[in-house]
């Protein structure tokens, strides 16, 4: 749908939205772009999405967002890797008067006109409030954090890494590595569990580290002992989560995320107030529950 | 298909010619098959994506023309830009002062890099890709994994951005690129270094018998590379406002891919300024026209890779036709 | 019939006819000269005959038989064998490995048998009276062993038609005689040999018949037996050459520019020390491996000095590298043109200033590419480098073109002490006499000229004082009025020298 | 630091032992450093972190001894990768059928370079560059962007993980990298092949007047790669029970990397089979060995970047010492 729509945007007259994410490559992201593209339809618009080829690349980001201000859709829809960075070309979209959409991560200026994401922070709480129940807290656990400096790895370390130490005195978080890609992530979490006999728990903040460290506890021949929070989903996840070798993981929304932001926009070119900011939310799924409706409905395989 | 090369070389000039043929029929393309491509916003667009990577390709063809190759230029053009933040922001420099400095780093890193191909003699592949790790590491580790920003210079953006002409948009890094490739075009065709660069690249051994100091100029034509570096991590920091400590991992291939489809030739010797230029423009024009008509993203890079070949491929039919 | 016909051959290249309608006939069971002047054209013909370029016109016959060779293998099936005027061999495979190359013996038909291909190599050596390693790497010998094993390539195929470009140009006199042998048992009833070679003493040595070529174009052949070297010369160059000898030189009596006292290398050389005066063309001779050459780049700092002091004008000089040498006013001539010679990538021009930059750079670092390209047409007159112009890149050009080109280059550095290693190797007659008259001029000039040579009529003519180098050592420093052949020979086989002489 | 190499070369041999050293020295470190680094499951760790990377850098070592560079073995892997789950899942084949299938896909792969480098006459690095950014983009393009499972051959995982010694945890996979190892070492050592990727690699022009067929023999050399990049995507489709669209890029930097750190010149015409795993497992035990000690990520590349430098000089001070 998206490329024949796309082969002529802004042709019949049609409102053109065009959505810049921070990657394209990964499911999380194919989620997204469905969610907007089924907004589309719905709206009868025309959706683009683009997103950096090598997730996390600030200036490939940048290029795509240049491109399209010069296309002068009807309205943006925007993640960025890093808000500030991308402070100049807001200004260019203001002035040349395209409404900007945030999504996923908010974007640190006053263009956007609203901001549709999940609370990374309050998320990655949740999966420590998780762990340390399943490991009854008290032991050491480790993290593998899918990357080291854009806002949803820091903030999923930094939001899981802030509740233990507030709440959970007796655990010990012994060691944070990072890599989002399944087979370097399956060799780190090895080494972690090698150097840390005594690991009762590992989390992995998106869906490459939680495969990684699912594999790695395999290959360990641990499936049982360690106790793994994870993170997003994929049929990966689901499984292990329904095998119980793994524990659960917090799930976003992503195909409500490109929805709702695809829907903020209409209403934004129809010149409609909104709200600051849309929150998609977040859910904890593990085996109890991951057949609910409501969960199966954001899972995606 | 002659398996025996006895190459009917022919002289660079022809070859950036032939280049810029590719580059002429990928741009008639374009225009052809979307209204937005041939506007002025969006060649200036093309021209400000080309200025980071072409940067990084004018100085490595020096490189590449005196035989070596530099893989560190992508991650040591981060690490400078971090430096940048470091001297702007945490040192409170001068907006001036960041910016030398920072260049200067660059120069440092290709110094390191010479030292360690022409004084320790370290194959130029293992040396870069050496301090490719370090430079990607050394970010990291000096920005504290996280964006440094220029609150105290928020002019600092204007270096990349400030627009030359007024109203018409063009962006003073464009011009920052285009006078650099005049001065990179001098100095390779037209100075003492440049000729040393060819003459190393074309037989070393014989160049250092002819009494010159091939340790030094190899020394050199590194730090040179490293000026370049250190000038396209200022830009691209002052673009993205930001000194960003990762990425860069691949922008080494794209350089030098740039410098290749240019014509310049990897084995060493042969090779010019305008011809990375146009190669730079080439892989430009390429990935915005993609975007701009809107190909599915995933093909995108199924058609650049099959654009290279194909560019490539017929500039050798024609050399050899010629 | 004969063995071999070329009927009107002709071969351009852009800017140059290097050859117009020639014919060759070799006949069965002779050794035919082919000789010229450099870029007469001479390796073109050869390269068409094996099957290297493809001729624009002409005809080949073997044995009366019309072929046209598709690919150098094509020509090998034919019985067509070709050692090339340069080397073509794998630096980093071993001797046996070089030889065989495409024949590798092997197990089962699929795994290499490193032993049976030593062993036939060794055989073969044998057999030829090489004094070779199989299991030597080739990157390891010195030029002279490295065209001993493209002769001993080239025989081992059971060829009909041997073609040797210019084989001797790196041999000196015992190896020319190896070779020599080598040819007249070759040499059968059914095969012949095709001979190009610049020293003319050796053509009525080997060879039967003589085919000249000038300017690509074929002009007579004639019977060795019942011609002179003078009527040859004149053949290839149009016009009649004096060819006068030069009256042996005096001693020099100058002050010494160079003196070297107790130079060593781990590897060869032992307390190696002499002096040139200046004025004073200075003769290195020895057989091969006698460590002249190593020598000689040890002393510009191309290789490691593990002891002794050079001195220049008096005065000491550090050297750890050939910039140093040249800074202190010596300057080098490599004897292997291809790999420490030339930049064959590059044109004339670029090659002719390459030692001199400095001199043609401006304070702002900008080349006077105007300076260059006068200095560059003027050399090339003054050397008569045969090229269409001097943008013409080297790799264009002859082989004793292109010596010419790097000897240029040292006249444009313009040196106190010049060093140089084999300078007429592959060049032509006509060519040699005008180095000769340049080395001469040099030296009247007050330069201080060390010629390296493996031919000993060339060093007996040209030096006005001769060292004899053997196993690393100098073993005599004779006068050139004293000295002969005969004497040098001596001097040269001392082995177990008897101490060393100094100057 | 003499500026002209007079090569007192030294055989492969010698070579490998000096890596060798280098690879003991780290191994002996990591051991006084971590008590959990020398315990068996470790160290089969790490032969199964250095198995993928180590079989691409065993196929890519044939190309680099013959001259070439092949940049498409790490993208090329993936898309084996999703190819074996196109074949077993799409299309229903079965696991032996889908494994040789993924492993004839690489070797088109290689195939196809070989035939752009050889026939064509592409630059190597041009050529390979091509084919990497085609490759990543056809994973995506075939896979739909998401990863597949091997629904219907769940043993399949086994390939890579079954424990060839029972309740010794030495996995199928570190197995195969070692007989593939055996069979590398023989076919570049005591094969004709072999033999001419060292002849080709040495002097290509005097090998082809020697008469040996060397577009022929090139083709041979890739697609030999490629079959290496076909065996190291199914092991890894099998280790991760699914293809992974994505990733890649940079590995093929580390395995040249493994190559290089073990003495094969990229020059061409020198190297060895020993010294790349040699160059595989210095790469895999120093990673390992810093995640082991816990020593912060953002310091691993620039230890590793810096021992990658130390071990190659390291090599070459003895080796002219030699
Ligand atoms: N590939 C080429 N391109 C252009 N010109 C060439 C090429 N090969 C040879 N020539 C020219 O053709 C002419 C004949 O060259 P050739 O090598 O046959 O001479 P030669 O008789 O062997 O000389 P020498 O005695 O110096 O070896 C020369 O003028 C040379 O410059
Ligand atoms: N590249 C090299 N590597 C190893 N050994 C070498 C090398 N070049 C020369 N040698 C050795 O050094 C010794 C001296 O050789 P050198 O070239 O100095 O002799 P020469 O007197 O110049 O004789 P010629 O040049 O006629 O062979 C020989 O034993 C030779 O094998
Ligand atoms: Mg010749
Ligand atoms: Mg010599």
């Amino acid at each position: 749908a998206c490329s024949e729509a796309a082969e002529k945007p802004g042709t019949d007259k049609k409102p053109y939205v065009a959505l810049i994410s921070k990657g394209f490559r990964h499911q999380f992201w194919q989620a997204v772009k469905a969610g907007a593209e089924q907004a589309g339809k719905e709206f009868n618009v025309d959706v683009t999405f683009e997103g950096a080829q090598e997730e996390g690349n600030v200036e490939q980001q940048i290029q795509l967002l240049q491109t399209v201000i010069d296309k002068k859709p009807g309205a943006i829809g925007f993640a960025a890797i890093d808000s500030q960075a991308a402070g100049p070309l807001m200004t260019q979209a203001k002035n040349a008067k395209i409404p900007v959409i945030a999504f996923d991560s908010g974007v640190d200026s006053d263009v956007p006109i609203t901001t549709a994401s999940t609370d990374n922070l309050a998320a990655a709480a949740e999966a420590a409030k998780h762990m340390a129940e399943k490991i009854g807290h008290e032991g050491k656990i480790a993290m593998v954090v899918h990357d080291q400096t854009s806002v949803t790895g820091v903030q999923r370390r930094d939001g899981f890494q802030e509740y233990i130490k507030k709440n959970e005195p007796k655990i010990q978080i012994v060691d944070v590595q990072y890599s989002g890609d399944p087979l370097k992530a399956t060799d780190l979490a090895k080494a972690i569990l090698t150097a840390n006999p005594d690991l009762k728990g590992i989390y992995g903040s998106n869906e490459g580290a939680a495969i990684g460290v699912l594999h790695a506890v395999q290959e360990k021949g641990l499936t049982g002992k360690i106790t793994i929070v994870g993170f997003d989903s994929g049929k990966d996840q689901i499984d292990a989560i329904k095998a119980g070798t793994m524990y659960g993981a917090i799930t976003q929304n992503p195909v409500g995320i490109g929805y709702e932001t695809v829907k903020a926009a209409v209403a934004a070119i129809k010149g409609e107030k909104l709200p600051k900011s849309i929150d998609t939310g977040f859910y904890w799924y593990d085996k109890t529950n991951i057949d609910d409706a409501k969960i199966s409905a954001v899972l995606y395989q | 298909m002659t398996a025996i090369p006895i190459p009917a070389r022919v002289r660079g000039s022809v070859q950036q010619l032939l280049a810029l043929a590719s580059l002429i029929a990928i741009l008639v393309f374009f225009s052809f098959a979307s209204p937005y491509f041939f506007t002025p916003s969006n060649l200036v667009g093309i021209l400000m994506a080309a200025t980071v990577t072409g940067i990084l390709a004018l100085g490595t063809t020096f490189v590449i023309v005196s035989g070596g190759i530099d893989l560190s230029i992508g991650t040591g053009m981060i690490l400078c830009g971090v430096m940048t933040g470091v001297f702007m922001t945490y040192w409170g420099w001068p907006a001036w002062a960041g910016v030398i400095g920072a260049i200067l780093f660059g120069g440092l890193i290709g110094f390191i890099n010479g030292f360690n191909v022409s004084v320790l003699g370290l194959p130029p592949f293992i040396a870069t890709l050496g301090m490719m790790l370090v430079a990607s590491g050394l970010s990291l580790v000096i920005s504290g994994t996280k964006p440094i920003y220029f609150k105290e210079h928020p002019d600092f953006q204007l270096l990349m951005n400030y627009d030359v002409i007024p109203g018409a948009r063009f962006p003073l890094g464009v011009l920052i690129f285009l006078v650099l490739t005049v001065v990179a075009a001098v100095v390779l065709s037209k100075t003492i270094v440049g000729r040393y660069a060819f003459s190393i690249g074309s037989n070393e051994a014989a160049t250092a018998l002819s009494g010159v100091n091939v340790v030094r100029w190899k020394l050199t034509i590194y730090t040179i590379a490293g000026l370049f570096v250190g000038i396209a991590g200022v830009l691209a920091a002052s673009r993205l406002s930001s000194a960003q400590p990762v990425g860069g991992m691949g922008l080494e291939l794209e350089a030098i891919a740039a410098v290749v489809i240019g014509g310049t030739s990897l084995q060493g010797g042969r090779g010019s300024i305008a011809g990375t230029v146009v190669g730079a423009l080439i892989v430009a024009v390429l990935t915005n026209g993609l975007r701009v008509t809107a190909v599915p993203q995933e093909w995108q890079s199924v058609v650049v890779g099959c654009v290279i070949l194909v560019a490539v491929y017929v500039d050798m039919l024609r050399r050899k036709a010629n | 019939m004969t063995l071999l016909e070329v009927r009107g051959a002709s071969k351009s290249f852009p800017g140059v006819r290097a050859l117009d309608d020639v014919d060759l006939e070799l006949r069965h069971g002779e050794v035919l000269a082919l000789v010229g002047e450099n870029g007469a054209g001479k390796s073109t013909l050869m390269k068409l005959l094996s099957g290297i370029d493809r001729p624009d016109g002409g005809e080949f016959f073997l044995d009366g038989v019309q072929y046209t060779p598709a690919s150098p293998r094509h020509a090998q099936e034919l019985g067509i064998s070709i050692i090339h005027q340069e080397l073509n061999l794998m630096p980093d495979l071993t001797v046996a490995q070089n030889i065989f190359i495409g024949r590798e013996p092997r197990i089962g038909g699929l795994l290499l048998s490193e032993r049976a291909l030593n062993r036939r190599t060794r055989e073969l050596l044998d057999r030829l009276g090489l004094p070779l390693e199989p299991t030597d790497l080739i990157g390891d010998l010195t030029v002279a062993r490295q065209q001993m094993v493209e002769i001993a390539r080239a025989l081992s195929f059971n060829a009909r038609v041997l073609v040797m470009d210019e084989p001797t140009a790196a041999l000196n006199e015992v190896e020319v005689n190896t070779l020599f042998g080598l040819i007249r048992r070759f040499v059968t009833p059914t095969t012949g040999v095709i001979y190009i070679s610049h020293r003319m003493h050796e053509l009525a040595e080997i060879t039967d018949r003589i085919t000249v070529l000038r300017d690509g174009r074929y002009v007579d052949t004639l019977d060795t037996a019942s011609s002179t070297v003078p009527q040859v010369i004149s053949l290839m160059v149009g016009r009649t050459i004096t060819g006068e000898q030069r009256p042996r030189a005096a001693v020099v009596t100058g002050e010494p520019v160079l003196s070297v006292r107790g130079l060593h290398t781990k590897a060869l050389l032992r307390d190696v020390s002499f002096e040139v005066r200046r004025g004073e063309i200075l003769g290195f001779a020895g057989l091969m491996g006698a460590g002249r050459t190593e020598l000689a780049r040890a002393l510009v700092g191309a290789d490691r000095k593990d002891g002794g002091t050079v001195t220049v004008h008096g005065r000491e000089v550090a050297i750890s590298n050939p910039a140093d040498a040249a800074r202190a006013g010596i300057g080098y001539l490599s004897e292997d043109r291809k790999r420490y010679g030339v930049l064959l990538g590059r044109s004339v021009r670029d090659n002719v200033v390459l030692a001199s930059m400095p001199r043609f750079t401006s304070a702002f670092g900008l080349v006077a590419d105007r300076m260059i390209g006068k200095t560059a047409t003027d050399y090339v007159a003054k050397l008569r480098i045969r090229t269409p112009s001097t943008g013409q890149l080297v790799q264009n050009l002859s082989g004793g073109n292109q010596q010419k080109t790097v000897i240029a280059k040292w006249l444009v550095r313009d040196c106190d002490v010049l060093i140089f290693d084999e300078p007429t190797r592959g060049i032509d007659v006509g060519a040699k006499d005008e180095i000769y008259a340049l080395l001469d001029e040099l030296a009247a000039d007050g330069k201080a000229i060390v010629m390296i040579s493996s031919e000993l009529p060339e060093v007996l003519r040209m030096s006005h004082r001769i060292a004899v180098m053997c196993q690393g050592r100098i073993t005599a420093v004779l006068d050139s009025t004293d000295a002969s052949q005969e004497l040098i020979m001596d001097y040269a086989t001392r082995f177990s020298a008897q101490g060393t002489v100094t100057s």
